[in-house]
């Protein structure tokens, strides 16, 4: 079976679907794996590399032939219409956001499958890239913060006076949000915490993080690990909470998403106006609207006096990482779905029902479904 | 008796007195078993020096068949089935009592027509009833290991009426003894009456709480040969019998406490069944096997090789820095510590990574997954602290598990695992854990950071 | 017996019981039965009593056939208990 | 007594002299603060706040006026014509960078003290400003490279892999070096460090960093804290030893500086090109010639596939922390030198006489004085 | 005897055991002091109860001087003189089994003219050896510790060999005197040799280690109540004797580690001068007061405010993590503890805080130097980690010292200094430090980390 | 005495110095002195010989001069020593 990896087009995209290493595994495994020329390098892996891991080098169009075409963003409809017909594609979709893709999809009989719907259940953890790629982003929005503002996070007491840590509030505990509490913490900082799902109270602790605790107020519902609907009581209190808070803080973390839903604006323009001048705000969440209403795609701005910083492509700043990850991730997923002589298709399987977006030219996903049909 | 004889008893009493002591650390555990094997053979040696040339063939005859007897058993035994002939031994060592004490008074009432002393008396019929209860009792016992008859608790109404009863009877018996030494009939009654209530005793308990009743009995037992002692004037048996009876309660009690029962709880029957644990499992019907934290430090202790894993349950108590002091104290007693870090423990990537770092453990002493799984089965002890799904056998056994086919750390292919969580609670997957109810595993039950600043005091002072 | 000698032994008893109750405080898991084991072999002392018991002339009197039944089933206890216990130990040898 | 501060005009500058807490303590103590408009602004200070401290917000002209002018920078030519005749200037000079400036001050017999010549002395810690900017700069540049980095600092062992931690390689444990030390480690990475003052070992290895040793060679001269010689074979030792490490290292951060002469090149352009593509060099000896061949005066660059960030002004990219510092340093200089009424003109003390520059129309500056003499 | 007496004396017998073993508690000590006075009670009356009633009168009076000396002294004595005091009363109790091993062999080879046989006259001889150098020896140990005679070690040439010697002539002696039991002046030359020996034993011995030679003769007058208990072939004596003699025995061997001396290396004497760290001092010509473990954790238990001064020795010792450890135990203590973060403490800025950030000590406990100078007056103790310079009073007062000038934190204002580091050389600065030899300020010597983990480990323990 | 009470004795003996090893393993340092002190009360047990031993009728023996002083000796040991003892331990109460 034939792997094709396109490079990728996106703008600021930096990350690449399979990196050296993997490709070698694969190859071990008797998967013919074509890349396009290039499409390492933004991460550090040279052409040279993957020849020598026993992946072919070749064009774009060679690549798109391929029976399953490997991506980190989701393929244009250029690349669509490039790929064979029931050829297989495996990459982030965000589906729902895309309805246009899937119809070319549909009408070429392309069965794709989308790394962000794998189902959050123990044994897909090893493909689970949303994991892996917010992680990343997890820890990047604290460089990025440190970066940007003008103190040091730690507490130092020196001949010159003592210099107060700094103070970092973040909203939302998920996979990006502790991993920021981590780095944050380490660099020495005080770190607060708000987050809907009452469980996150525990995992903030144990990694040295202050929860903001909502007093009296219930309602959230989660599925499968993710924050579903929250009640409009608990947003009320939440946001008076907040509003204490955010005056004192230095740097702003958000990464509170939604999924299949515009996020929810947590930080609003007065409250930006309350915070200290020099202060930060990163917004994890800019791409799908952001948490903050002033943040804006793709640019750092500076509003109130307060850098606003909405960078929609995190990981992709950690390019060697995030590509060893994903790469990781989406082979772990291939094995899963295929041998070298083929896909399993097991339609009843857990893991192909939940990322199978497309097949046989019909939309299969239930959940994207029900978003477009709205 | 001679001067030469009662030096050599005393120093065997001594002997006796330094393997016990010996017998309860592992390091010195087999040189105390030697020194009180010597002490018995000081023992029987001035004994057998005393008696007369007439009785030699005789006794040797005896001491050679219970000898062979007691090698064969002892050598042909297989190795899981130990616990049943300790039962049994000790059953024959309540029988040898009754019997001395027994042919001691029918020498001296019947034989030689001595009045023989209440003190002496008292003593004898104490040989009988302990020593009567010992045999029966640890027969049972031993037929309940054995599988010959039912483990389970046999218990029918009135039992504890009864014995009760026949308690106050067998006293009565010996009232009517003292009363009337001469007549032989009613330490015989007294004898039956003995096996009858030992066989009483033991039947309601269940087979799991055996091992429990075993030590008591061997309790018993030497209770049985000290008042033997009292019977024959002789201080040797008083203090074996006494260090016996004495340590034997102290272990009994440390046994049920091991396994959350009181002893009364035991004794009063109608446990011992596989539910024991019912209340500390929470709704899991796994049993587990208790371990506190003084022996926990012990088998710190013995070991040459150690693997931490750490869990989300490390985070929750931010044990991570006594948990790096652990490391070290094991390191500096020249242990090989390592740290086993499954790629989803805690509740972010990276999560054991964080908080191990801000303790100071040095990168190269972490193990991903992959590197050290296969290295368990070399590995005399597995510390896991606060994990519980990624230690989960049902991700590799189990088919119907939710964590089915998620890769685990296969700590239960070491030679011994030690968990440290509060209570048998689940973890993230929601899901029982058999690997707590493994052969080889020991719960350690407490807050993370609490139980080991407390292991990490008792490792010091070993 | 006297009531002195009597009390003396009471000495006795009662030291070597505290003894007893001394000595075994902390034991690990793993030696609960081998300590018992290893006790319930020294509790077969009443070998020496049996060993009493049987030197007396004569096979016609009871006391000696019980005697002799006593000094075999106290030599197992003894033997067989203080072999098994010592298997059993040799099993927790520190690996090096 | 007037106390005069000027607002930066050097590009890049974003600190000021005095924070509105100093400049309270000083009017406290009966001085006339005065401080231009504006002044405070990029540090975060509003003029507000300066007023409600007591000081006077004026024009620049004004605050020239004035008897003592602080200033971060060296004041330039046009400023010191500015001042009044016997003023005095307080600031960072470098004089003997800065000929023309002495002769100007000469001529107007403007009195001068450096704050980069405050001797080393236990009880001058509180005026010394070097400390107090390396320390936040040797921060910032962790921070920087960890920004610039395609990959994170820590170790993490995750579903989707193991990321290994990142290598920094740091040049010079001095304050700035001993604080980029605690960062990296904090953040995670592994660290190693080489100095040429052999008592150094200890102070990295009490931070928890490797010091690389250089067997086998001495030769290194230090006078007052500072490395002021170092033998050739040292140096080519040392050379060897780098060559090696260099190769692994994911950042490289430079801090050798030699006081009043160019830094010592230690990453020849041989050694940038044997780097991992995609590792960083942060410069931070980049003003006095680098410490790095490839390093170019505030600029970032990609040289053989590696960043080489080159900022020289550091610690201005934390203004707010380190206006702070510096205020505290200058003003106990300040009050160390004058009451209210006048200065003491101590010429025999030692801080004065190590940190007076140009007095009564001479220069009197030993160090200055033999090395503008060459 | 009685059987009843003999029941007393056994009972007496165990409360004494059951006294001793709650002694060795905080927690049960003074109902252990209780139980065993009570056992002594017991013992008493069940003696006097047998006395003659010809005797009465003059035992009664004996017994109530004695009572009223012992409650005088007891009471009136100034806490700080407790240890002179117990060691006179030791020697009391040893000149005491003298005398009634002389009384009893006067009685019955002179007044009686019995001939007593060897077991007895070597109880005898063993009775008055030990009783004689209890005394004299308790009493010099008294008269050292009073300061009426030096408390430093009175060495002289040969001594080992001269006190060799008399030992030799003592045992010379007695075997004459087993020769030759109607000759009484044996005995008594024995007693002078035993007086003489006892002078000798304990006058090379410094003031610093009198403690651990109480303590030993405390063992040794045990030693001589099981051989008065002999003499008199009384078993109370000999229980109660044995006990104190072996657990005494058990308390020197600690208290001598605990002062990290070896036993045999005190009483060969010469040693427990003040001198004693005179290498540890380094070229240094301060005086200083060096300090145990177990004695820093004795102080560190009885304060209520603490505050940790933490210098570059913690940062080069890596000993942030114990520092922590140590802080946390303390609060659980009750104990208010602070840190004072001096601004240049360590050889970076803000050195401190990054350690003690990775050992996760919280921010709110940390002070910087203006914020808790004053407060140090207030405190009972300061504990000083690898700090000098910092806390170099020399700053604030020596006009000529390099750091004149530099602030410093004020700890020699508090009740107690303890300094920790591991030898008397310089810091940074180079400069000697007073504070060092300050009358509130102890050293305990050593690397940081090892020492703080020691401290840990003791104060868990109180 | 005969060799055979002799080792009776000698059974007490050995047993309670046993014991007396075993109750004593960790003091607290505070404890040191008081536990030395209350033992050596119990030292005092000489009293019993004492009394003993002053049970002798008529002044003129120097065995009963003996005996009381040892008598008068062994009391103060006794009284003083209990006495000090709880004075010391009661200031262990432990402030709060
Ligand atoms: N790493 C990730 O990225 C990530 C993200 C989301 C979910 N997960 C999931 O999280 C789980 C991680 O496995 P794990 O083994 O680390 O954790 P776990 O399965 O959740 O088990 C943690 C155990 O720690 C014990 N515990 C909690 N607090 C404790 C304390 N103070 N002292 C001692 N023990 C304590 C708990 O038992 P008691 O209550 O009895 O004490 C619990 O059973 C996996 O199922 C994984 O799939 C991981
Ligand atoms: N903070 C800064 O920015 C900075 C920068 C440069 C210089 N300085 C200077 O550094 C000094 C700092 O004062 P300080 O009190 O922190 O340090 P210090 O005066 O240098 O004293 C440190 C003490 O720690 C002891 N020590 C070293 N290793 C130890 C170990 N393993 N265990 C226990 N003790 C150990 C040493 O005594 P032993 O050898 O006897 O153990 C030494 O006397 C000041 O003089 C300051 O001016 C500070
Ligand atoms: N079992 C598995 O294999 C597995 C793997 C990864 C993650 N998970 C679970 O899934 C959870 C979600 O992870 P994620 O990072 O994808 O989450 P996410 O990106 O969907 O959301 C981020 C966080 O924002 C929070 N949030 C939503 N609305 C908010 C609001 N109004 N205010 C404050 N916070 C708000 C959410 O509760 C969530 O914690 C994780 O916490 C983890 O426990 C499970
Ligand atoms: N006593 C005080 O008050 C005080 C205050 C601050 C600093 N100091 C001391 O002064 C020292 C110098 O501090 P700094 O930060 O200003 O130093 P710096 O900026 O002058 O130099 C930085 C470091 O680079 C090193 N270096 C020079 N040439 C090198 C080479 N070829 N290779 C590698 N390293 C080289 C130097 O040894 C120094 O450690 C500090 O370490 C400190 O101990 C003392």
């Amino acid at each position: 079976m034939k792997v094709g990896v396109l490079k990728e087009t996106k703008e600021r995209e930096r990350r690449v679907a399979l990196s050296p290493d993997v490709a070698r595994s694969l190859v071990k495994k008797e998967f013919d794996v074509l890349i396009e020329s290039g499409a390492g390098e933004q991460s550090g892996f040279s052409d040279e590399e993957y020849t020598s891991a026993g992946a072919v080098v070749s064009t774009r169009s060679d690549v798109c032939n391929a029976d399953v075409i490997l991506k980190v963003e989701a393929p244009t409809v250029e690349e669509a219409n490039l790929m064979r017909n029931e050829a297989i594609s495996i990459s982030f979709l965000y589906a729902y956001t895309r309805p246009e893709l899937l119809s070319v999809f549909n009408e070429r009989r392309i069965s794709s499958f989308a790394m962000d719907a794998i189902p959050r259940i123990s044994r897909a953890q090893k493909m689970d890239a949303l994991s892996s790629q917010s992680n990343l982003a997890g820890y990047k929005t604290v460089i990025m913060g440190a970066h940007a503002l003008g103190k040091i996070f730690p507490l130092m007491m020196t001949a010159a006076g003592t210099i107060t840590p700094a103070k970092v509030l973040i909203f939302g505990a998920g996979v990006a949000g502790l991993q920021a509490i981590a780095t944050a913490k380490r660099l020495g900082a005080m770190v607060e915490v708000t987050d809907v799902r009452p469980e996150t109270k525990e995992q903030v602790e144990s990694l040295g993080g202050r929860f903001l605790v909502v007093e009296g107020a219930e309602g959230v519902k989660t599925e499968g690990g993710y924050a579903r609907e929250v009640s409009a009581e608990f947003l009320a209190k939440q946001k008076q909470l907040i509003e204490d808070r955010i005056k004192e803080a230095d740097i702003v973390i958000t990464t509170a998403l939604v999924i299949g839903k515009k996020s929810p604006v947590l930080v609003t323009e007065e409250m930006v106006k309350t915070m200290k001048p020099g202060s930060v705000i990163v917004d994890m969440a800019v791409e799908s609207g952001g948490n903050c209403a002033l943040s804006e795609l793709d640019k750092t701005v500076v509003k109130h006096g307060v850098t606003i910083i909405g960078e929609s492509n995190l990981p992709s700043t950690l390019p060697v990482n995030a590509s060893q990850l994903y790469a990781t991730n989406i082979s772990a997923l291939l094995l899963h779905l295929a041998t070298r002589d083929g896909f399993k298709w097991e339609m009843e399987e857990e893991i192909t029902r939940g990322c199978l977006i497309t097949h046989k030219g019909e939309l299969v996903h239930e959940f994207t479904k029900s978003i477009l049909s709205k | 008796m001679n001067i030469l004889i009662l030096t050599a008893y005393l120093i065997a009493s001594v002997l006796f007195i330094i393997g016990i002591k010996m017998l309860g650390r592992i390091k010195t555990a087999r040189k105390g078993n030697m020194w009180s094997a010597v002490g018995m053979l000081i023992a029987i040696l001035a004994t057998v020096i005393q008696i007369e040339a007439i009785s030699w063939i005789d006794i040797f005859i005896c001491i050679i068949i219970g000898s062979a007897i007691g090698l064969i058993i002892a050598y042909k035994v297989h190795m899981t089935k130990v616990p049943e002939m300790v039962a049994l031994f000790n059953g024959f060592g309540g029988l040898a009592s009754l019997g001395v004490a027994l042919a001691d008074f029918w020498l001296n009432t019947q034989e030689r027509s001595i009045i023989t002393d209440n003190i002496t008396n008292i003593s004898v019929a104490l040989s009988i009833l302990i020593g009567g209860v010992t045999f029966t009792g640890s027969v049972v016992a031993f037929l309940k290991l054995n599988g010959s008859i039912t483990g389970r608790a046999i218990v029918f109404k009135g039992q504890h009426l009864i014995n009760l009863v026949l308690l106050i009877v067998a006293i009565g018996v010996t009232v009517f003894a003292l009363l009337n030494v001469s007549n032989p009939a009613h330490m015989v009654i007294l004898s039956i009456l003995a096996l009858i209530l030992g066989i009483l005793v033991v039947i309601p308990i269940g087979g799991a709480d055996m091992p429990v009743v075993i030590s008591l009995l061997n309790s018993y037992s030497g209770m049985a040969a000290c008042a033997t002692g009292f019977v024959l004037g002789n201080q040797v048996l008083i203090v074996a019998g006494a260090l016996v009876g004495a340590s034997g309660l102290i272990l009994t009690q440390i046994m049920s406490k091991a396994m959350n029962r009181s002893l009364a709880n035991i004794l009063m029957g109608g446990f011992g069944q596989t539910t024991g644990s019912a209340e500390q499992t929470g709704a899991s019907d796994i049993v587990v096997k208790e371990v506190g934290v003084e022996e926990a430090a012990q088998i710190f202790d013995t070991v040459s090789s150690l693997i931490i894993v750490p869990g989300y349950g490390m985070a929750v108590a931010q044990a991570q820095h006594v948990v790096r002091e652990l490391g070290e104290i094991c390191e500096k007693k020249g242990v090989n510590v390592r740290y086993a870090i499954h790629p989803v423990a805690g509740r972010m990537p990276g999560h054991m990574n964080v908080l191990l770092a801000e303790a100071n453990v040095p990168y190269d002493k972490l193990y991903e997954m992959d590197a050290i799984n296969d290295d368990f089965a070399n590995t005399d002890l597995v510390f896991v602290v606060g994990a519980n799904d990624v230690v989960n056998p049902a991700a590799k056994t189990n088919p119907g598990s939710p964590i089915y086919g998620m890769p685990v750390l296969n700590v239960e292919k070491a030679q011994t695992v030690i968990v440290c969580k509060r209570s048998m609670r689940a973890g993230y997957a929601g899901i029982e854990n058999e690997l707590f109810g493994a052969d080889n595993c020991l719960m350690l039950f407490g807050d993370a950071k609490q139980v080991i600043t407390k292991l990490v005091g008792e490792l010091k002072e070993l | 017996m006297t009531g002195e000698s009597f009390i003396i032994l009471m000495y006795v008893l009662v030291l070597a019981s505290y003894l007893g109750f001394e000595l075994i405080n902390k034991v690990p898991p793993t030696l609960h039965t081998p300590l018992m084991s290893g006790s319930n072999a020294i509790s077969g002392i009443t070998i020496v009593g049996a060993i009493i018991s049987g030197n007396v002339a004569g096979y016609a009197s009871l006391s000696k056939w019980l005697g002799m039944i006593a000094l075999i089933l106290a030599t197992i206890n003894v033997v067989g208990g203080y072999a098994v216990t010592d298997r059993m130990l040799k099993m927790f040898k520190k690996k090096k």
